[in-house]
């Protein structure tokens, strides 16, 4: 039992993580209806930001403020290399991020040097009795963390215009520009929060441990998490990445051995999961349906 | 539209591939000079270019999916392995580390890795008629991580990660196809061999194109309710694409590793599907020639951008420097996409028929 | 006053498909424009708003002007505040958002004139207020297009530009149309109507003009062009000279091509 | 109206009118009831109730149409006249209701089912494709009229070519019937809109209907073209004996060429009756036509 | 094709990557050129953090061999031909292809699939190799010249200074997936069979997320000893995240396991106390001749073992250039011929004496030493030596008839 409430937590903690990281995708897709292929290089670069950051000014002004410095280079992205494909093919404009990817990753590696960084978080592997059972801080943290900054994005998308704004532009840049819309600005913000939110979500899943150059890979998970919860659909991307983060951490508890399978499957659980309910639901479990009619 | 009006007597001469002597004068032309290549390039040169004449094949299979049907696939890579590991298992040595069972013969082994290819393709297709867009494209980018996880789990067949296992023979009746003899070298003969097969896969392509299956596949593409409605069974011709596309992937997965003669799980990575995508959209989706262009253009880039550093001044040569041409030389790889992309959205084929156009016009503009 | 002037708009580089055409809609008038399609009407709309760029379009030579200021190197946004605001032709609803959300996003320069707004639009428009929480896209082709309208006037403009709003209404609805516009324009709002339904706009209008291939061929009172011979086959299906009597599309002959005005 | 004289059953015109010699192995569902008689409606449409959350969309709407005949729906927007041809062409299933066509019942089947039994329509919206050159549309008409398989088609030889070849002199033939020489290889997306519309009809023409179905043909068009739809549409009936529905806003074009009319409102049948007879209906006055009489 | 055979003005018979005018940086510029590619992990893949310095020490050293008088009338040029793999078997077959009819030889070729692409070509064309890896396999290659304990040996005496320690009774080893990998699980196996303690095997992914499996398997199947091979993040996280969730065996890396770096990890408190480290041959601030060359001749790097390692990996084709040219033979051929009889290669101390005898064979050649380290803060590369080279019983007694990782 404290087993398996363990693994729930552990779970829940990466899965917060997951949904940091899917929330990025989510935003830009929300209003661009492209997947960037650019975040997890944003969210690299993000962590390796802090790293040199959290000996300099604390853990606690960097992660901001690396936040901050990976809008402004998603910023710069957007403006030169996504902005004059507006109105261009999803796909095209995916491609072209991916590009974007491969390019930031090298500079980031660059910056990686040779040894492992870390991103001197306070919690380290420090673990947090409730009962019986244990929890690491480090999850913890990533769970307050995931909740504030989703009921910020949340208060941000019902309350302000810019969150219709965007989601107009998403579906018909045209008829959004010419109601006044504009619509890059719009795609700014959008590249802009996304970046800034990679960047933490980077932060989270360096805690405790180490950043090196495989650390994108991470940001990989995002995808089945956004097409599970429904690539537009903010909900979605948290539920779907508190699912998948806690179906992997089941599965790496107790199945991870599947002697047909091979070892270490939980690594591909995400996307097995994704595939079984997409089966049953087309767009995912929150994502709006395509409206088509003739 | 057209250039010259020419007189056409009948609709055969009209629906002929080359229907202007423009047209094949260029192909003879060009065919000649692919054909006399190995005359005028050296060994390295010609063992790329058989890669590209391979990736082309397996890029003209994804632009049916993709460019002709309209359904994004970032699953080639599964295909492309699944090719692969069918061929290499059917020729491979029966006494080796990994599964063999001796059937040399390239006449047997490469349709086989079609055959199976396309099989795994059927098996997907259901999804595509459920699936629109992006969603299909992560669901088939799933496939390539599932995919890499058994390649990499099954190591009786593939060798396992990180170690691999040797790719199919090139044997016909018996005598292998490419070793250096007096008449030519290894490498002339392969890049021989592989543009022969590509110029048979693009002329089958070109035809299944231009035919009622093609068709049917261009009206999915742009509308596929109004499809449905004049008469085209979706999840068939769907089906269809699926199979046609994953059986192109797997032959050129089994010829692909066949210059090497050594792959690993790891090569069918996320990568590999991006670099098929990106050599459909940089050729131009929805041609064939697009997509035989956009695989050149893929295939030669990191060699371009290789000899290009050269040309980048003040870049160090020493790895450890920052930033160096080795940095260089894999941020042009993806900044050269970039620019492409963004300067001529329509691919390689938009390209040409900017300049052609404009030769056209020329000199009036308006 | 908004103003065009010598207007050229030149598409992808190469197709001149304004050539050098001018019109005025004095403020608070209701000024028709007619024209066959592919003539430039939509162009015209789209120079004047600032949305010929994601067309690849550009203004080549003239000018528009608001008030004697150039319009046409502004960006929609700011000529949407200034007072511009056009209903696209084909609706061009957002179909995944709800019918509310689709009129809030039409006060997005003006924010807090919504709510009123809103009131306002509901009341000209009862269907929409029944449909408010439906998404927009499953809406028929005519509640479409009311809420495209709809959602033009949240921006509350001076000069309303209409591309073919009557396209695809049902009869009664075009008149209601007919009655808004009148009514819009009453509380002072000028009123550019593209129209291919000739008869419902030259009723209204003030003034009109005749399109051809991207120049004015014809620029009268819309009075005297309901009484132009060349008007009355081509654009009202009435016989020319005396009488009101419509030709019955039975009695159309086949061998019946296009009189072109030279110009 | 002056009604034709009663023809066959057998339509003449356009192109090859012999159906391929093989029966249609995988396309056409197998006919149950035995060959139907030329008195016979072409179409039954029984009671039909469609739904979404919330909406009627068809709300018990029966009507039939006869072998000869051009029947036209109206009604307001929203009222559920597409949504009928929707139900016909398999593209909504109806929750209840019987539509029987040509002897076969059409409810559960495919759109590319139905297509096949010879329903034809035109969309309210154009929904040509749009990077097709107007020759490449017209041939997808005629989809299900080509059979060879994907084999024959990678080599192009024998019958792939032969069947295209034919194909391509049908089409031909439509292209004559509308007019559509000097557009012939332009992708119709850059055609003008008129042009685009006179491509759906000829796309439908290419499918050999037994039946067309007319989403708001003339709607957005100016009166010239209005004229030149007209003038198609009834050499369509005059020459090929097409029967048709006919759903349009333009009342001048509805009661001119419309044999009977079907009037709805909120998805419920209003008034069904002549050209004639519905124009003075108050309730149709009311609810559709309002103040606005013909000029 | 390809380059005729030529004989020098002292009659050296030359054939490719081998030029009278001189090396682009020469010494003296006098000499001729013998040119040597590398093909290496320079940007992407994931073993550039070692690949980068490797890379860096060889060159130093070939340097150092040129100021002392090259080789012959010849000195060695490795920055012309050096190119990136990205640890992908393609890339590395055509950049291979690319620099072949350019050099005499590979100064190094790294990963073991990218190898596996280039070996048969390698065999056809008498192209000989100094490999950046340490799989057992390469033994069987007589165009591989590699150097040190494979990690197949080493794990095996690592578990005898395990024993010797602290006696485990049950054994698990962790590991990346391919030959690097399993080779080391290989010798852990064989290991435990003969010393009778339990074996477990159990693979991992390279990648933040992905340990999540192996935590779990270490921590269900308590063994008293796992050992890693691994990249040093993967390894932290493990050791990191196994300590935190109560596991109380030890553990000991492998040789590229360990990074400086580590020791301001959060797993830092689990590494010390709980974590050793084996390697084929001591580390960098070691008092040896060779060791002292090596850090005279990259003055102010931070010290790292992937400098070492570079440098170590150059010393058999340094003795083979020398014995071709003594032989008069310094075509392909005569490289091959030059290495196959080859007894013995002056590691200057780095290895012991008798290290390097490629004549010998497979077993008979192989070299058997390892020594263990532990984490240490006060260390250059953050350890500190707990038993210099070594050979244990096991490992000596072990008969290398076949590559390791095929016995896993
Ligand atoms: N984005 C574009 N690129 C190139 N040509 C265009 C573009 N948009 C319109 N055109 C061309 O410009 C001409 C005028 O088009 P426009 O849409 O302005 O006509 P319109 O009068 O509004 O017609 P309609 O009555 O059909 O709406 C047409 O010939 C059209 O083909
Ligand atoms: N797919 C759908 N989902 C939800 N509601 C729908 C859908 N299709 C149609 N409706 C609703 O059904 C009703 C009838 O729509 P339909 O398109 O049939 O009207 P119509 O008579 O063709 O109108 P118009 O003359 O404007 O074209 C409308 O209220 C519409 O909103
Ligand atoms: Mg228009
Ligand atoms: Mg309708």
């Amino acid at each position: 039992m404290t087993e398996l409430i363990e693994s729930l937590l552990r779970g829940l903690g990466t899965g917060s993580v997951y949904a940091l990281l899917a929330l990025g995708f989510v935003i830009i897709y929300k209003a661009t209806r492209v997947i960037s292929f650019a975040q997890p290089a944003f969210m690299l670069a993000g962590v390796v930001a802090v790293t040199y950051l959290t000996p300099a000014v604390g853990f606690w002004a960097a992660v901001p403020l690396a936040a901050l410095g990976t809008a402004l280079l998603a910023l710069g992205v957007e403006r030169t290399a996504v902005r004059p494909m507006v109105g261009r093919p999803a796909f095209v404009v995916a491609i072209i991020t991916l590009g974007v990817d491969v390019a930031v990753r090298v500079v980031v590696n660059a910056f990686i040097g040779l040894d492992v960084r870390h991103v001197g978080d306070p919690w380290g592997l420090r673990t947090l009795a409730l009962g019986p059972v244990e929890m690491q801080q480090r999850h913890l943290a990533a769970v307050v963390a995931a909740a504030l900054l989703v009921a910020g994005l949340f208060a941000f998308f019902r309350f302000t215009r810019t969150g219709l704004a965007m989601r107009a532009a998403a579906l018909d840049q045209e008829a959004a520009l010419a109601h006044g819309v504009s619509v890059g600005a719009v795609f700014a913000v959008s590249w802009a929060l996304a970046g800034g939110l990679a960047a933490v979500a980077g932060t989270f899943a360096a805690a405790g441990a180490s950043v090196d150059t495989a650390l994108w890979l991470i940001a990989l998970t995002a995808l089945p998490v956004i097409i599970l919860g429904g690539l537009d659909s903010l909900p979605g991307a948290v539920i779907g990445g508190l699912a998948v983060g806690v179906l992997q951490e089941l599965v790496a508890t107790y199945a991870n051995d599947v002697a047909w399978l091979g070892g270490n499957v939980s690594v591909i659980t995400p996307y097995v999961l994704m595939l079984v309910v997409l089966l049953v639901r087309p767009y995912g479990l929150f994502g709006t349906r395509e409206v088509e009619r003739v | 539209m057209r250039g010259r009006p020419l007189l056409r007597t009948s609709y055969a001469e009209e629906l002929a591939l080359l229907d202007t002597p423009a047209k094949r004068g260029w192909t003879a032309a060009l065919l000649v000079l692919a054909l006399a290549l190995p005359f005028l390039l050296t060994d390295d040169l010609l063992q790329l270019l058989a890669v590209c004449c391979v990736a082309a094949i397996g890029a003209i299979g994804l632009g049916l999916v993709t460019g002709y049907a309209g359904q994004v696939s970032l699953g080639h890579a599964f295909f492309l392995g699944i090719g692969a590991y069918t061929a290499a298992a059917l020729s491979g040595d029966p006494d080796g580390r990994v599964i063999g069972l001796g059937v040399t013969d390239i006449a047997l082994w490469l349709p086989a890795a079609g055959l199976v290819a396309a099989v795994a393709g059927v098996l997907v297709a259901p999804l595509a008629t459920r699936l629109r867009g992006l969603y299909l494209a992560i669901v088939t980018l799933g496939l390539v991580f599932i995919g890499q996880h058994i390649f990499n789990e099954w190591s009786s067949l593939t060798g396992g990660a990180g170690v691999g296992r040797p790719a199919a023979t090139l044997e016909f009746l018996g005598r292998p196809l490419a070793v250096t003899d007096e008449i030519a070298t290894r490498d002339q003969k392969l890049y021989w061999l592989m543009l022969v097969l590509l110029l048979v896969f693009a002329l089958a392509a070109r035809n299944l194109a231009r035919s009622r299956i093609g068709r049917a596949f261009t009206a999915i593409r742009d509308r596929d309710i109004a499809a449905g409605v004049i008469g085209v069974n979706l999840p068939r011709y769907k089906t269809i694409a699926f199979a046609v596309s994953s059986f192109y992937a797997g032959c050129a997965g089994a010829l692909l590793y066949t210059v090497t003669g050594f792959f690993d799980p790891g090569s069918f990575s996320l990568l590999l599907s991006v670099q098929y995508i990106a050599m459909v959209l940089i050729g131009g989706a929805g041609t064939i020639s697009g997509a035989i262009a956009g695989a050149f253009f893929i295939t030669l880039l990191p060699r371009l951008t290789r000899e290009l550093q050269a040309w980048v001044p003040f870049i160090s040569t020493q790895p450890n420097e920052v930033p160096n041409v080795f940095q260089v030389e894999t941020i042009l790889y993806g900044v050269l996409i970039i620019v492409f992309l963004i300067f001529e959205p329509r691919g390689l084929f938009g390209l040409w028929i900017r300049a052609r156009t404009y030769w056209k016009a020329w000199p009036f503009s308006y | 006053m908004l103003q065009v002037r010598n207007l050229e708009v030149v598409y992808d580089d190469v197709m001149l498909v304004l050539r050098g055409l001018s019109i005025t809609v004095p403020p608070g008038a209701i000024v028709a424009l007619l024209g066959a399609n592919g003539a430039g009407k939509t162009t015209l709309l789209r120079a004047i708003t600032g949305l010929l760029d994601i067309h690849d379009g550009e203004v080549a030579r003239g000018e528009v002007t608001l008030d004697g200021e150039p319009l046409h190197r502004l960006r929609p946004a700011a000529i949407v505040r200034r007072g511009v605001a056009q209903v696209m032709e084909g609706r061009r609803i957002f179909g995944e958002l709800t019918v509310e959300e689709n009129l809030r996003l039409g006060g997005h320069t003006d924010p807090r004139r919504i709510p009123a707004r809103l009131d306002e639009v509901y009341a000209l428009f009862p269907v929409l207020a029944d449909r408010r929480r439906r998404t927009a896209g499953y809406l028929s082709g005519g509640e479409q297009q009311m809420l495209a309208m709809g959602r033009a006037l949240m921006a509350g403009p001076r000069y309303l530009l209409l591309d073919e709003p009557s396209l695809g209404l049902a009869p009664r609805l075009v008149e209601q149309v007919r009655e808004l516009i009148l009514r819009i324009n009453a509380a002072g709002t000028a009123v550019l109507l593209v129209e291919q339904n000739a008869t419902m706009a030259l009723s209204i209008a003030a003034h009109g003009y005749v399109l051809e291939t991207g120049r004015v061929v014809l620029d009268k009172p819309a009075a005297q062009l309901l009484a132009d011979d060349d008007v009355r086959e081509f654009y009202l299906g009435l016989h020319a000279g005396d009488g009101s009597a419509r030709r019955s599309f039975r009695d159309v002959k086949h061998y019946r091509r296009r009189k072109r005005w030279l110009s | 109206m002056t009604d034709e004289p009663t023809r066959t059953d057998e339509p003449s015109g356009t192109g090859d009118r012999t159906r391929s010699d093989e029966p249609s192995a995988t396309d056409a569902p197998v006919r149950t009831d035995t060959p139907t008689r030329a008195d016979e409606p072409i179409l039954t449409f029984d009671d039909v109730r469609l739904a979404f959350a919330g909406v009627r969309a068809i709300d018990g709407v029966s009507f039939t149409v006869g072998r000869q005949e051009l029947f036209a729906v109206i009604g307001p927007n929203g009222a559920g006249k597409t949504s009928i041809f929707n139900v016909l062409s398999g593209v909504y299933r109806p929750q209840a209701g019987r539509v029987v066509f040509d002897g076969v019942d059409l409810i559960g089947r495919r759109p590319h089912e139905i297509a096949a039994l010879g329903l034809a329509r035109t969309f309210q919206n154009v929904e040509l494709f749009a990077n097709l050159t107007v020759l490449e549309n017209l041939l997808l008409g005629r989809h299900h009229h080509i059979r060879y398989g994907p084999l024959s088609a990678l080599l192009w030889r024998g019958r792939a070519r032969r069947e295209e070849l034919a194909a391509r002199a049908a089409v031909e033939e439509i292209v004559d019937f509308l007019e559509l020489e000097q557009w012939r290889r332009m992708p119709v997306g850059l055609l003008p809109y008129g042009v685009q519309k006179r491509v759906e009809l000829g796309r439908a023409l290419a499918m050999e209907p037994k039946l067309l179905l007319l989403d708001e043909p003339v709607g957005g068009m100016n009166l010239e073209e209005t004229e030149d739809m007209a003038r198609y549409i009834l050499d369509v009936r005059e020459e090929l004996g097409i029967p048709m529905v006919l759903v349009e806003h333009d009342m001048g074009l509805v009661m001119d060429l419309a044999d009977r009319v079907l009037v709805v409102d909120f998805g419920q049948p209003v008034a069904t009756g002549t050209p004639a007879e519905i124009q003075h209906h108050p309730d149709v006055i009311r609810a559709y036509l309002g103040e606005v009489t013909r000029t | 094709r390809g380059g005729d055979t030529e004989s020098d003005a002292s009659g050296l018979k030359t054939d490719v990557g081998v030029t009278s005018e001189p090396c682009p940086e020469a010494v003296d510029k006098n000499k001729g050129c013998i040119y040597l590619g590398i093909i290496s992990d320079l940007t992407e893949g994931p073993f550039r953090a070692l690949a980068v310095p490797i890379t860096d020490a060889q060159k130093a050293f070939w340097k150092r061999v040129n100021t002392a008088g090259g080789i012959g009338d010849y000195e060695v040029d490795v920055t012309r031909y050096v190119r990136d793999n990205k640890y992908n078997p393609q890339t590395h077959n055509q950049v291979y292809q690319e620099i072949k009819p350019n050099v005499l030889a590979l100064a190094q070729s790294l990963g073991s699939p990218t190898t596996g692409a280039i070996l048969g070509d390698m065999k056809a064309n008498n192209v000989i190799a100094a490999p950046a890896a340490w799989t057992s396999g390469y033994a069987f290659e007589d165009v591989i010249i590699e150097s040190g304990a494979n990690y197949c040996v080493e794990s095996m005496n690592a578990l005898d200074y395990a024993r010797e320690a602290y006696s485990p009774k049950s054994l698990m080893a962790v590991h990346l997936a391919g030959d690097y990998g399993d080779d080391a699980a290989a010798g852990v196996k064989l290991a435990a069979q003969t010393l009778g303690m339990t074996f477990t095997d159990v693979k991992t992914d390279s990648g933040a997320d992905k340990q999540a499996g192996a935590i779990q398997a270490i921590l269900t199947g308590k063994p008293d000893l796992v050992v890693l091979t691994m990249g040093p993040a993967d390894a932290a996280t493990i050791v990191g995240q196994a300590v935190a969730r109560g596991f109380a065996g030890r553990f000991i890396g492998t040789s590229p396991t360990w990074n400086p770096a580590l020791l301001q990890s959060p797993a830092a408190p689990a590494l010390l106390a709980k974590y050793e480290q084996s390697a084929p041959w001591n580390s960098w601030s070691t008092d040896t001749p060779g060791h002292r060359a090596l850090r005279e001749a990259l003055p102010g790097v931070t010290p790292n073992d992937g400098y070492t390692a570079g440098w170590v990996w150059s010393y058999p084709m340094k003795a083979a250039l020398a014995k071709a040219v003594e032989d008069g033979d310094l075509t392909r051929a005569g490289l091959l011929k030059a290495v196959k009889s080859l007894t013995k290669v002056d590691y200057e101390g780095m290895l012991p004496d008798n290290a390097g005898n490629y004549a010998a064979g497979p077993n008979d050649g192989a070299v058997r030493v390892t020594a263990i380290y532990k984490p240490d803060p006060a260390g250059p590369t953050g350890v500190s030596r707990v038993r210099d080279l070594f050979t244990g019983p096991t490992a000596q007694a072990y008969t290398l008839d076949r590559p390791c990782y095929e016995k896993l």
